[in-house]
């Protein structure tokens, strides 16, 4: 490692890339989420677009140096439109041995990967479960290993900082970001002011974290490790006000917003459950807002508080994953009976049971259609990118207060981290949503309907004269007063279900990408949306006549879908479970779609769609 | 249909147009009687007033009371009421329950709102039995019940519902009789008045499947033996002839005879704030002792939903009232030309 | 209404029946339950072929005279096969007129009308919602009114007996029955006999309603009341021992049994729920069967410690109905995961939420199927008489011995309160059910396969040399050691899904009554087997091609269930749900099923699916 | 590998081959060592241990015993546990819980196991937040607690771990911490000694989320000021120097300090069997008390797993072990030829 004998930066190569996969991986206390952020920032302000995963252990803190402690970060960075975090990698860093073995498979032939030598001590190999070192025997040879001593140097770099080796350790991370940063000609600047921003009330930490990252920039800029850094220009992006968000947040934005466009006062019972505590935790910081966020002894009691504010009038929601879907569920029956507006929002993981906690699937969607005794059809709304949450979150909030019901939101645990760069929406151009609570005694009935959308009226306690009672027990079709009649108990489940039907009416027509009719339709819903859509465009550039459809609305389904699904030779359904959009349009349209079925708790590959695409023109 | 307190409700206002479908006989009927008299002079208005429930037979309550009113799931209603009062706190919140709806099922969410002191006045219906469902044994029900689905007899210890309070830590924990009527109201009435949570067990007759199980509390020639009735700051005396009374022995109440050298002074006086007292008198059950009616214990502290309300008022101060598009740039935000 | 003056038995014409339809209705107080039993007891002895339906409302003792306080029990008796407890009414006995109120509609025109005049006070009138005493004007006319005099008669007969005038009423019920065993000359010797036991501990109670039931019976004989009484024959019954069962019973003997055969104590956990709690009760009886009944907090603590059970080597269930359900899904995730044996009983009611307590309902079949989180497959069985359910409840063990599984048995509250005479099986002819706990420390792994079912071995804990931990994080596919592998996790997901799967080769050849191909196959599941069953042997009598098949198995489906339903032009599936079975096969074999659906929380009538058989062979 | 209880087991019989995945650092591994340790001493063969538990961090503790385990789902292990004793009464089985799994979702269950004296010992490790979820306040933790989901604070009252399982009356409550290694040990000797249900609070730190939430009851020169050990029969002592005590005022504990005229002899004397003293040692909270480790309560009543297989023995012996076709041919039947 020759350092420049004149002291300047070394005139180096620069090549041009279209589109950049890096993952950062290392142990959780590694710093690596915090890393992929920064470098995210980074990004997207040299204009590319982007698509991160974050990818971190169930353990919260498992032994350094273990496999299961591993926590990664993965970006997509280009200068076209990014669909996805990206499918195999262009570039690792491995800050331990652990994150080598868990991260290796994944990274392309002859790609970058850049390994801290000082940590492959035999103490953590045998933690990592190698038997050899893997920097000595031949086993990284087809890739292009940069062994860079991020242990020596940050040490180096920070030697006059006086801080003890704990805490310079805790700089490492910065080193990597800059040496990462100087190889894919990323600005630091930005970094170095977030930096000021975080640290500035310890001054000492700022200034190690940032002697670190230059140190590492200055070890691409001066050094001959590298030798040619790359540049990945701006994307053409549409004009606007960009914000990187995470599905998450953009969940609770949509809520938040949805709320205040309703003038209402937001209300979230939820109990804490991985990947969804960060929507409570960030709806907890909105207080000004008018919105209460209740942190209940379990679900039920979440999903119930949410239930009482909603009959108080208040916009009510409640977050959960899996588990908590189902402790839900009777109290959501209710909810349907009482005919009361709400949002349970489902962030799908892994399962059955406890499964895998931080990892994302799409298996609760026929649970959400069907998994309530008695008939209760609910609404059934999902997200197809991070940012697509807000929207989905905003949508969602809107239908239940215009169709008084329940609705259930789907998003998962890959939306529920993954970022994207965000065009924020003008507050005028989202749907308004208008409220209208019955003050009128004058013909009043709890349950007399709305002839456009079936909806009952919504009265808030304390208005005057209009006192009634509301129950689980079946109700009068007219007066809610409990009614045992036959005929009226079918008249009252076929409205019901007619009120979900009827949303038909607010589905805009579904959105083809690609030729109106042809060989094969590739039909989605949900987080896939980015894989698919990635290998519909590369399967169109090849001149087929593929076509993409995603389903925002999953019950009822948009009424022009049959006609769509009727205009294809074939229909391939992706999703990560054993095909449950698969059997409810089966079963609508009597169509023989086939499923592309991946439950592995990890998002599809893009390749992995493009395949299946490939063989299916084939066949 | 005025929302002024001030207008004089009358006991009428408060009973809704649905035939009460109790039993014949059935204890709920006096309870209900009670809440309706004491309703109009608690000075709420009808509108602000909410009945929530669980389900039983104790829980279709709110269908008879002309207020706005929720007929909930089995066990969910304080979770539900919680909600409700935290995001109205200006509604009035009573909540009906029963011995099955609050204390199997729907236990932990009692005891999670008394720990939180919700505003809400909670009356469980305790007439140890599952009524609705049709009399199998509940966790009230005597050890060794035999009833629909304990032929042999039931093989768990009961729960007190008074010392399960006192474990919560509630603000407010009384006990009355459905066929106390007085009393009733007079609970009933300073439950109202709290500031806070309040918990009162009403020991209730189903005469259908648990007939009688509080007979010893009510029979006329015995009662004044077996109930011992609570005043603040007043000797614990009872009997027919006013002539017993409770004793300490150490932290070990006991039963002593008032004269030969044992005079009131010697004995216990209740002390509504004593939260030892509280758990040592919720425990006093038969045969052994009287059973303790009136307000248990009291206190104040601050409700959830104040708290809750405060924070949003709080943050409003501090970071002024919502603003949509200032949300939306929150973190670092990016123009593109 | 002349009594006859020699003394002795008018001699009475004899009309003969095929079959006839009563039902007995009255307050809840008025023992129509008890009377209904009765008859249906004298009716078997009689030699005849029954059905019955008990109707009670969900109030425990409404107020007397009103019209939610009506009770009611419907007996179908027949020389023929019986199906139904029947559709129309042949015979209504009305105690009051709230009884003649809520069930006059489904008295046949002509039918036999008895009521009590003494009853018609202007009181109880006003409390039926009559304006005007039925009794005097003409609406009563299409119907062969008698007018009984119950109250008086009874009075009568009773006062030699000293008791006071209440528990003279009580015996009212008795009288009437007196009556009706005579009108269709049922033999009252065995309910005489029945009485002694039942009463024996109170002999002035015994004696009243014997004096009740011979005055009523005498009545009939020694008046004219009646011109003639009916006679129906015997039906041809298949030799053997029988008894009359309701589903609910028959549910318990089902485990019970099941428990005897595979040697292992019975564990059911539950919580009291309408209509469920009745199998509790039986069950709570059986304790020298080595049955643990454990009435628990709730449904989830229910279904828990029967999964506590399981994984102590019990035979372990659960029994609840639909609002239960929901509860019960998250350890039934867990279970799936952990692979213990478990049979949840939801024996369905109206729903939504609370619903219809009292009333049966098909809806909780897709919440079965898919209402957890996750990929959790579970095998679903299901009942379609009230005597099947004990085979259903035996063969719902064995399978979830045998697979290491929970199962889900679906009955309803039809089943549930219904009898039927039942053909005692012999224990022999029984499937065996051998129950292999492992023992054997060699090779043992937690989560090894059994080649022919996909069983994992059961281990009782207290085995030595077999320790292990199980849980509900995806497991290793071998060692069962926590595993958030990729791969590893989509091969436990289908290795759960083809576990289930596998049980088709369970499953007997699906029956189809009827030729074997044609214009329509009636396809069902449950409690509409008999309604179904009848109308299709009209249909064919009418000699149609059309033919019946009813599923035991709703998952997986028999193997050749695709085959059968490609063999006829059309295919129907009525359902006391919105369409359930139907989207479940709509989907697995792309046929245009159609649905008749009736969801008023009540059974077909037989008229009903014969009304729609014969429209769709129209069309 | 042999059923005998006589075989001599170590520690290391009981140490699974599975690795410990908590936060280096964390309180639960100290927990795990001192069970490890004791339970070769008590006689159980290990394929007759079970351990159970719900979902958090600290139940993940039955992967590192080499016994029997169940890591089940979230708030449910005592139920589970309950079908797993009644029907199983020959197994020792542990339950494994946190503040949040045993008094947040799983708080009903927990309450019920208590009341039925199910001889379950219930180890609950309350590090007063969320630690595998990251950590949000739990019920535990004291009011205004700044964490994940309270920016401002927490709103609600905490619960009191050992007031709830007298509230519920438990047989067996103790309280123990993590760090204190002998302390800990001879508590669940001597919960495991019970016969009967037995619950364990222990004050664990989870040094990651709320690091230190303990430290006032271990800082070495402060525990003995801030712990008060109790030991059945002795005077409530405490203080670096023995110099501290606790007296009874009526039914209120003060804290006095030995000399100037109080003796050890005024000082309230820790008696395991009084239920009101439990209630009121549970309630001595800081900075006003110092608190309470040690046995608060014990005493015994029949398990209702005694009771149930008693009933089911009874059964047999009344009317004969089970026959098929006695039960096929109950109630009405008749022959058809
Ligand atoms: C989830 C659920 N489980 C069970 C039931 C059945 N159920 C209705 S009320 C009840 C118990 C009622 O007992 P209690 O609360 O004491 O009320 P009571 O009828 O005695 O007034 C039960 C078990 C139900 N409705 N919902
Ligand atoms: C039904 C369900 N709800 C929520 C969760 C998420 N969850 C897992 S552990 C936990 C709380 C853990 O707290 P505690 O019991 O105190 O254990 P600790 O981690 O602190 O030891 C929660 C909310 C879950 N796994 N299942
Ligand atoms: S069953 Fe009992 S509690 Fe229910 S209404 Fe009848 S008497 Fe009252
Ligand atoms: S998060 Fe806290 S409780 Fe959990 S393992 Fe880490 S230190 Fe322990
Ligand atoms: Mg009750
Ligand atoms: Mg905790």
């Amino acid at each position: 490692m020759a350092t420049n004998p004149a002291g300047g930066p070394l005139e180096k190569a620069t090549q041009e890339r279209e589109s950049v996969v890096i993952r950062f991986a290392g142990d959780s206390g590694d710093g690596m989420q915090l890393t992929g952020t920064r470098f995210t920032s980074e990004s997207v302000l040299a204009g590319n677009d982007v698509g991160t995963l974050p990818d971190f252990p169930a353990e919260i803190r498992a032994p350094t140096g273990t496999l299961y402690g591993v926590s990664a970060f993965q970006i997509n960075f280009s200068n076209k439109n990014v669909y996805t975090p990206g499918d195999d990698l262009d570039a690792l860093v491995c800050m331990n041995p652990a994150a080598l073995k868990t991260n290796i498979a994944d990274l392309k032939q002859n790609g970058i990967l850049i390994v801290d030598p000082a940590e492959f001590t035999s103490a953590n190999l045998r933690k990592a479960e190698y038997e050899n070192n893997p920097l000595e025997d031949s086993s990284l040879d087809k890739y292009q290993v940069y062994q860079v001593e991020v242990t020596k140097m940050t040490t180096l770099a920070l030697k006059d900082t006086g801080l003890p080796n704990r805490s310079v350790m805790r700089s490492r991370n910065f080193f990597a970001l800059g040496v990462v940063s100087w190889l894919f000609n990323r600005p630091i600047e930005p970094t170095l002011e977030w930096i000021q921003q975080r640290f500035g009330k310890t001054p000492v930490v700022a200034e190690a974290n940032t002697l670190a990252i230059k140190g590492g920039y200055h070890l691409g800029e001066n050094t001959d490790m590298f030798a040619s850094s790359y540049e990945i220009k701006p994307a053409e992006i549409d004009p606007g006000t960009y914000r990187n968000i995470t599905g998450n947040s953009a969940t609770a934005l949509g809520f938040v917003i949805a709320a205040q466009k309703a003038e209402l006062p937001l209300f979230l019972g939820s109990y804490p459950i991985t990947p969804a505590s960060d929507v409570l935790h960030e709806l907890a910081e909105y207080k000004n807002y008018n919105v209460y966020t209740f942190q209940a002894e379990d679900e039920i009691a979440g999903v119930g508080a949410a239930l009482g504010a909603a009959f108080g009038g208040a916009l009510a929601i409640t977050t959960t994953s899996g588990p908590g879907m189902n402790l839900k569920g009777e109290t959501m029956g209710l909810a349907a009976s009482v005919e009361l507006p709400m949002v349970i929002t489902n962030i799908q993981r892994a399962g059955p049971s406890t499964g895998m906690p931080t990892k994302p699937e799409q298996t609760d969607l026929l649970q959400a259609i069907y998994g309530r005794h008695g008939e209760s059809p609910l609404p059934v709304i999902a997200a197809s990118t991070p940012a697509d949450c807000f929207h989905a979150a905003f949508e969602a909030a809107r239908i239940a207060i215009r169709y008084m019901t329940p609705v259930i939101l789907l998003t998962d645990g890959f939306l529920a981290n993954a970022s994207e760069p965000w065009l924020l929406p003008s507050v005028d151009d989202l749907p308004g949503i208008s409220v209208d609570f019955r003050t009128d005694p004058q013909g009043f009935f709890p349950y007399l309907r709305d002839e456009e959308t079936l909806a009952r009226p919504w009265v808030k306690p304390g208005t005057p004269g209009l006192e009634h009672r509301i129950g689980g027990i079946e109700k009068d079709y007219l007066t809610g007063n409990i009614s045992y009649a036959p005929a009226n108990h079918e008249q009252m489940v076929r409205v019901r279900h007619q009120k979900v039907a009827k949303i038909t009416q607010e589905i805009p027509p579904t959105q083809v990408k690609g030729p109106e009719q042809g060989k094969l339709l590739v039909l989605g819903w949900g987080s896939t949306y980015g894989a698919i859509a990635a290998a519909v465009e590369a399967a169109q550039a090849q001149g087929h006549a593929v076509a993409q459809a995603h389903l925002r609305y999953l019950n009822p389904l948009p009424a022009d879908l049959g006609d769509i699904l009727s205009r294809y030779e074939k229909v391939l359904v992706p999703e990560m479970n054993m095909g449950q959009l698969l059997r409810l349009i089966r079963a609508d349209y009597l169509v023989d779609a086939v499923g592309l079925n991946k439950i592995q708790g990890r998002p599809f590959k893009v390749s992995e769609v493009a395949t299946r695409i490939a063989r299916m023109l084939e066949d | 249909m005025s929302t002024e307190a001030a207008v004089k409700l009358t006991r009428k206002d408060f009973v809704s147009d649905q035939d009460v479908r109790w039993c014949p006989g059935c204890g709920d009927y006096a309870i209900l009687a009670q809440v309706q008299k004491i309703f109009p002079e608690l000075g709420i208005p009808k509108e602000k007033a909410v009945f929530i429930s669980g389900i039983g037979c104790s829980s279709r309550f709110p269908y008879y009371m002309n207020t706005y009113g929720f007929h909930t799931i089995h066990g969910r209603a304080p979770a539900i009421a919680t909600g409700l009062k935290v995001s109205r706190p200006d509604l009035h919140i009573w909540l009906v329950t029963g011995d099955g709806d609050g204390l199997s099922i729907g236990g932990n969410h009692l005891i999670h709102a008394l720990r939180r002191n919700v505003e809400l006045k909670i009356m469980l219906f305790n007439n140890r039995i599952y009524g609705l469902t049709k009399g199998q044994y509940s966790p009230t029900s005597e050890l060794g019940k035999v009833a629909k689905s304990t032929p042999m007899g039931s093989a768990d210890h009961p729960l007190n519902p008074i010392a399960l309070a006192m474990g919560a830590e509630a603000t407010f924990i009384a006990r009355s009789i459905d066929t106390e009527a007085k009393h009733q109201q007079e609970t009933l009435r300073r439950a109202a008045a709290h500031k806070g949570g309040a918990f009162i067990e009403i020991l209730q007759n189903c005469n259908v499947y648990n007939d009688g199980a509080w007979e010893y509390l009510k029979a006329k020639d015995s009662k004044a033996d077996t109930q011992l009735l609570l005043e603040h700051g007043k000797p614990m005396v009872f009997g027919k002839n006013k002539d017993r009374g409770i004793r300490l022995n150490g932290l070990t109440p006991e039963v002593v005879t008032i004269g030969n050298g044992v005079s009131t002074s010697d004995l216990l006086v209740h002390d509504e704030h004593d939260q030892t007292l509280a758990y040592l008198l919720g425990r006093m059950t038969p045969p052994n002792f009287p059973t303790p009616v009136g307000i248990l214990f009291s206190t104040e502290r601050p409700t959830i939903e104040s708290l809750m309300n405060q924070q949003i008022q709080d943050a409003i101060e501090k970071s002024g009232p919502g603003n949509i598009d200032t949300l939306l740039r929150r973190g670092d935000v990016w123009s593109v030309e």
